[in-house]
């Protein structure tokens, strides 16, 4: 058990390390999706089987392949990304890592909290997280549906090829160029 | 159902807290050092999942449905999220031809 | 609740004219509004037992010690008896000098009032600190608006240095509130009670200080006010020197002497040291000023350097004279910028190269002037006499020395005061097309004459007020250990 | 009781009243009608002093009216003293401002505001009562400063002249000047003594040790006012320009009344002056100093007010010689037989200027002892009294003097009696050229009218006979005034010093034989052959300097003015142009600057952004973690 914990942790970390440094973003994206289904891993390694199932569904299946639809759609693999300086690069990295250190160290604390006792390990089944979602959580659960909808709109909304004049005029042209 | 429990359990709950600290603070340095558009969303996703692990992590280890009702959430609003980044995306490389992050501090007039 | 009225009947009359925006009326309603305050004012004064008053407390931010407490002690109705008398003398100036929009200004001078209101009425560091920057707001639209030369340049910077004070004080009271014990309460009797240590209370009088300096204005910090009472309408002005300033004189007595005494004890050698330097520096410098205006600006400096050095001599003379004067000094600004007004009106400029000799076309206004004069230069009989004696007594029984600087200051105002008056009404007639006072002028002086001739005769009215309440601070001072 | 109070309220509330009237009605009333008015209400105050005075049984009376300033222990009562020195002050004041009033009427008919000048002269006398009734030094202090306010305000009464105006700012400054000792002694004695009542003053100030530091300094301040007020050396040099002024103000204010307030403030304060024989010395002194500046400046003068100016400045330095030996009782005797003849010179020169329509240089008169009569037998009187010829008013109240100073000081003595003879040279100088030879003018000389030769006359006749009221004991007198006086001011000093009465002839016939002297002198000089004076341009050099007054405005120009105008320049072109005004200007730089630096770290740039988040977000957890 610890040792599948520890594989789908390194897998994870790698993935997610390859998606950072990788040049092309398809190999970001591909990298990407094998550290989110590793993160699916995990959660069926803690019981959270909806969730697992939904991670899979939502991220890998649609918003990762989303990005490639979007990545091959503009070409991306064609542009040479213009790179940071290495001094900002060197700075990020020492930051990320104090970052690291210090949750680590800020929750120090929080590790040696004692694990309360009673269990129910069937929380993360299908039918618990159902009920609940349907019972204590029904509004949000609507209300994200009007989230969905208006996000669909407003991408579509950006995305369709907008014929009025003031639209394909380069932003740095104009200083209030939103003015219009 | 025993077996569950203690399948569980044998992984220390600081464990997942370490690999989330490690694939956030990865994800904050990828968004910090890339400059295109995509990768840095990618790394946003990261960033979202991590925290998404760790609260599953807690939810399981606390047996708090809560948390994972939070995380269902929080994929929806990611998904959303996504749907319209990636639509300014499109946008910018339409009318700047490029997906520079750096393009974008002209935003701020 | 008669304190409450008192901050809402010129708040609520200020967004009447900005909502009705009659403006045939605006400055009747005004006028209304700020006689109405006044019956308040002599309402509370005529009920006034001797015993602080508070009026209203309410629970604000709990957490930071914000309360809403409103108020009054002796000191504070001097206050609000000088807000109240002076306002409808100062919204009465916007009749014979209009600036720009009736409307606009009296609304704005209303909100000022309501501020200055709050001030005197605040009860809690944070809401006194509130009202104090809220004063700043309409005096600011006030010269932004209707100023004269380089009014944009004069007022930002006028606006930037006050402010800077202001949080010097906002730090201060966050300090001081975060001292008291908890629950914090930034309430004037909690924080009067608190004991700082000598070494907190040396610096934390400096930045407390500062923002009542730069307010009067006293020596090093004056340097906005010559040009910002030169460039603001004559109803700004009078606002700024006769109310304003004396802002910073009340701050002194209820925040630095209540929370740091013995800071300001220590440094007071100090204080009275660049105030009354600064009095006589500005004494000197009114003597050579060729614009009437700025000459009296720096008369008002002098004034305030003199009554600042007094109230640090730390006795009652110096401090219950300091606190007379207040009155004195707001009643005397007015009557003397509406004669700048009055008079520039006429010869189309402040420079006293446009004026001398009108002497011979308005008598009647000239006769009015020379009793302002008089007043000015502490004739006694007339309202600044009393004051001026009891803190040259004040200053006498902190150190005979800087008693004489004081009591230079009745030369050098007797020079720069006749002078000023002889640049502008003596000397032979130059044939200015001037005409006498009219009756608006005359109903507008001869009041505030009546004034200060009266108070001046009988000063005890306004003494009677202060003598306790100093007493008692004098008393808690040296109680302390 | 009531009747004194009433009576007390009433001296100087009538003249008051009077302000009120002429003042209001300045624009309605007739020339007659106001200068009427006015004058009524004096003479009216003078019947109340004189009934006051009539009823007086030599006890102190205290008419509190009511608590003026009151502040923690310092109580202070708008109060007036009754006792003889006031009565008789109150008598002299309202006495000759009758007169003067009444003279007024006449001088002064022509003037367009002649209301005005009235409802000042009137606010003249109501401060001038002030001040001599007060019951303690604040109370005094207003009249004081009443009295300098309207000197300035008569000296610029004809305001069109820009001299006359720098005539009267210049009066009132030097009076301000003295002022600050004034504020400061009072400061000093409140301190001290915890009251300012003359009466508590000075019975605390009694039981003090003799030459007391504090004492001293007190009685030096209160010296500085009465320099200041009365014109004695330092302060001096305001009361010859202040002959700017109409002439029956010169004469009211600059001669009979204001001047000698110093005087009376030192009587007031004898106790304390008593006790403090380092202040006498000084007093003596400035005095004598002051003597002898007036008289030899008086030598040279052409304008015959400035002649009388100096003579003033003289007199009133022979009344603080006699106050520095501790004689009160014949300086208060000069200050009246002073009032009486001083008054009169000046309101018979006032009839020679009207008679003349203006003019003021005796070198344009001569000869007008035929034409205008009583004014010359009344100036004669006035010069004699002035001069110390027996028995005229003078002669009684000036030997008094130089007895007491030789008795006290003979080198001293030596220089009044130099000064009497230069007083007695430029006043015979003045009378022979002015009134004798021939008519050296071009105007029609006309005797005045009655109503001013009336107070003339009057007034002669006082400075004749005004010496009856102070007989010293060798003329078979009882010092009458001596003796009243002394019931106010607990009887110090009052009594003439005791000289052996063989001295005291001789004394009397050594300054008379060499004023008599001096008169023959000044006769054959002016009279026989008429000698007129040039511009001081053409003088020798002590002439020229004495007839330039010394130098002394050219010396306070250079000490006090230039650097006065030198700091005030530079304090606002150093202080507030090069350092305050940039300190403002700065403060909103300094802001901009800050700003415009800090609008750099908005770059747009949102890895900038995330970078600063993150930095803040690990000090945020570094600084709650790991602080505590």
């Amino acid at each position: 058990m610890l040792y599948l914990f520890y594989f789908f942790a390194a897998i994870s970390v790698i993935a997610a390390l390859v998606v950072v440094s990788a040049r092309s973003p398809i190999n970001s994206a591909i990298a990407l999706v094998v550290c989110f289904l590793s993160i699916a891993g995990h959660y069926i390694l803690l019981n959270a089987q909806f969730l697992a199932m939904v991670h899979v569904i939502v991220y890998t299946g649609a918003i990762l392949i989303l990005m490639l639809f979007v990545i091959m759609l503009l070409n991306m693999n064609m542009m040479i990304e213009v790179q940071k300086p290495a001094i900002t690069k060197i700075l990020a990295v020492i930051t990320g890592g104090l970052f690291f250190l210090v949750l680590l160290a800020a929750t120090k604390q929080g590790l040696s909290t004692p694990v309360p006792a009673t269990f129910d390990p069937g929380v993360g089944l299908v039918k618990s997280i159902g009920i609940a979602l349907f019972r204590d959580y029904l509004l949000p659960f609507e209300l994200s549906s009007v989230l969905f909808l208006s996000a669909t709109a407003g991408a579509i909304m950006l995305a369709k090829k907008d014929n009025s004049p003031n639209v394909n005029r380069p932003p740095s042209s104009e200083p209030n160029g939103n003015a219009a | 159902m025993e077996h569950v429990m203690t399948a569980i359990r044998v992984v220390p709950l600081d464990s997942y807290l370490v690999l989330s600290f490690l694939l956030f603070s990865i994800g904050m340095v990828g968004a910090l050092v890339r400059r295109n558009v995509i990768i840095v969303i990618m790394c946003l996703e990261l960033m979202l999942n991590s925290v998404n692990l760790l609260l599953v992590a807690f939810s399981a280890y606390h047996s708090d449905p809560g948390a994972q009702i939070m995380v269902f959430f929080i994929m929806l609003v990611a998904a959303a999220e996504v749907t319209v980044g990636l639509s300014i995306l499109v946008l910018m490389k339409r009318n700047t031809d490029s997906v520079d992050m750096n393009i974008l501090n002209r935003l701020k007039w | 609740m008669e304190v409450l009225a008192l901050i809402l009947i010129p708040f609520l009359a200020g967004l009447l004219l900005l909502i009705a925006r009659p403006a045939a009326m605006a400055r009747g309603i005004a006028l209304v509004s700020t006689l109405l305050s006044l019956a308040v004012v002599f309402w509370l004064w005529y009920t006034w037992t001797g015993v602080a008053v508070t009026g209203i407390s309410h629970d604000w931010v709990p957490a930071w010690g914000m309360r809403f407490v409103l108020g009054y002690g002796g000191i504070g109705l001097l206050m609000l008896i000088l807000t109240g008398v002076l306002f409808p003398f100062i919204i009465g100036t916007g009749y014979k000098q209009p600036v720009g929009d009736p409307v606009l200004v009296n609304a704005l001078l209303l909100f000022c009032q309501s501020a200055l209101f709050g001030v005197f009425l605040a009860q809690n560091a944070f809401l006194f600190y509130i009202f104090f920057e809220l004063t700043l707001l309409p005096i600011f639209f006030l010269l932004l608006k209707w100023g004269g030369e380089h009014k944009r340049a004069i007022t930002v910077r006028f606006f930037l240095y006050t402010l800077l004070g202001g949080l010097a004080l906002l730090f201060s009271i966050a300090y001081v509130t975060l001292q008291t014990p908890l629950p914090h309460s930034a309430d004037f009797s909690v924080l009067a009670a608190l004991h700082l240590p000598m070494h907190v209370q040396m610096w934390l009088f400096w930045t407390m200080f500062l923002a009542f300096a730069i307010k009067m204005p006293i020596f090093p910090f004056h340097s906005w006010q010559p040009e910002t009472y030169t460039m603001a309408p004559t109803q700004g002005t009078m606002v700024l020197s006769a109310v304003m300033g004396k802002m910073g004189l009340y701050g002194i007595v209820v925040f630095l002497f209540a929370i740091v005494p013995e800071g300001a004890q220590y440094w007071s050698s100090w204080v009275i040291g660049l105030s009354l330097f600064g009095a006589l520096y500005a004494a000197v410098i009114a003597f050579r000023q060729n614009d009437f205006k700025r000459m009296v600006a720096y008369s008002s400096m002098s004034h305030f350097g003199l009554m600042c050095a007094a109230l640090f001599t730390w006795n009652a003379y110096g401090i219950s004279g300091t606190m007379y004067q207040t009155f004195a000094h707001g009643v005397l600004m007015v009557c003397l910028f509406y004669i700048v007004g009055a008079v520039s009106q006429r010869t189309g400029s402040n420079d006293f190269a446009s004026m001398g000799g009108l002497k011979t076309k308005m008598p009647r206004f000239a006769l009015l002037f020379m009793f302002v004069v008089g007043n000015a230069i502490a004739l006694p009989l007339t309202q600044s006499f009393p004051g001026e004696w009891l803190m040259y007594n004040g200053l006498w029984q902190w150190n005979n020395w800087t008693a004489f600087a004081g009591v230079l200051l009745i030369v050098l105002g007797a020079i720069y005061m006749l002078y000023a008056y002889q640049r502008v009404m003596l000397g032979p007639d130059r044939n200015i097309a001037v005409t006498d006072a009219d009756d608006e002028e005359h109903t507008f002086l001869v009041p505030l004459i009546l004034i200060f001739m009266l108070v001046g005769l009988f000063p005890n009215v306004i003494l009677h007020l202060v003598d306790g309440p100093v007493q008692h601070l004098l008393n808690s001072f040296t109680s302390l250990p | 009781m009531v009747k004194l109070d009433l009576l007390a309220i009433l001296v100087p509330a009538l003249p008051l009243l009077g302000v009120f009237i002429t003042g209001f009605g300045r624009r309605k009333l007739s020339a007659y009608a106001a200068g009427g008015i006015a004058t009524a209400m004096v003479a009216l105050s003078f019947i109340a002093s004189l009934i006051l005075f009539l009823g007086h049984d030599g006890q102190t009376h205290i008419v509190h009216l009511f608590s003026w300033i009151h502040v923690g222990a310092m109580d202070i009562p708008f109060a007036f003293q009754i006792d003889a020195l006031s009565l008789w002050m109150m008598l002299v004041v309202t006495g000759i401002g009758t007169l003067i009033h009444l003279y007024s009427i006449g001088y002064m008919h022509d003037d367009p505001r002649v209301a005005t000048f009235f409802a000042q002269l009137n606010l003249f006398s109501f401060s001038m009562l002030l001040l001599v009734m007060g019951a303690n030094f604040l109370v005094t202090f207003i009249g004081w400063e009443g009295v300098g306010m309207c000197s300035y305000l008569l000296i610029g009464f004809w305001y069109t002249t820009p001299a006359f105006n720098y005539a009267g700012r210049k009066a009132f400054v030097m009076n301000r000047i003295g002022d600050v000792g004034m504020l400061l002694a009072m400061a000093l004695m409140f301190y001290q003594f915890g009251t300012l009542n003359y009466v508590d003053v000075m019975q605390q100030g009694g039981l003090m040790a003799s030459g007391n530091p504090l004492i001293v300094t007190a009685t030096l301040l209160l010296f500085l006012g009465a320099t200041g007020k009365s014109a004695q050396l330092p302060l001096l040099t305001w009361l010859p320009d202040a002959m700017a002024g109409p002439t029956p103000v010169s004469a009211l204010i600059h001669a009979a009344t204001m001047v000698t307030a110093g005087v009376f403030l030192v009587v007031r304060s004898s106790v304390l002056y008593e006790l403090a024989p380092y202040t006498q010395d000084i007093v003596l002194w400035v005095g004598v100093a002051t003597a002898l500046f007036g008289a030899t400046v008086g030598l040279f003068q052409n304008d015959i007010k400035k002649v009388l100016a100096y003579s003033t400045v003289s007199q009133l330095g022979y009344m603080f010689a006699a106050l520095g030996t501790g004689d009160y009782g014949n300086g208060m005797f000069h200050v009246t037989t002073h009032a009486f003849f001083k008054a009169l010179l000046f309101l018979a020169a006032g009839s020679v200027i009207h008679a003349l329509g203006g003019e003021q240089d005796i070198r344009k008169m001569g000869g007008l002892k035929g034409v205008t009569k009583t004014t010359y037998v009344t100036f004669l009187i006035a010069t004699l009294a002035i001069c110390g010829i027996p028995p005229l008013s003078g002669f009684f109240s000036k030997d008094g003097i130089l007895a007491s100073t030789f008795a006290a000081n003979p080198v001293a003595y030596a220089v009044l009696v130099f000064a009497a003879m230069l007083t007695a040279f430029y006043m015979f100088r003045l009378l022979f050229l002015t009134f004798f030879g021939t008519y050296r003018g071009t105007a029609h000389p006309h005797e005045s009218p009655k109503v001013m030769t009336v107070p003339l006359v009057v007034l002669a006749i006082l400075s004749a006979i005004g010496g009856l009221l102070n007989i010293p004991h060798i003329f078979g007198g009882h010092s009458w005034l001596n003796t009243f006086l002394a019931s106010a001011a607990d009887g110090i000093g009052m009594h003439p010093l005791e000289l052996s009465a063989g001295t005291e002839w001789t004394l009397m016939a050594i300054s008379t034989a060499l004023v008599l002297l001096t008169i023959w002198y000044a006769w054959s000089l002016f009279c026989k052959k008429t000698t007129l004076d040039g511009e001081p341009a053409d003088m020798p050099f002590l002439k020229r300097l004495i007839a330039k007054r010394w130098m002394l405005d050219e010396l306070y120009a250079w000490l006090f003015e230039k650097p006065f105008g030198w700091i005030s320049k530079h304090f606002f072109s150093i202080g507030e142009e090069k350092i305050a005004v940039p300190l403002t200007a700065g403060t909103g730089k300094a802001t901009l600057g800050f700003g415009e630096w800090l609008r750099k770290v908005q770059t747009g740039n949102s890895s900038f952004y995330l970078f600063a988040m993150m930095v803040g977000v690990v000090v945020l957890l570094i600084l709650t973690y790991f602080s505590a």
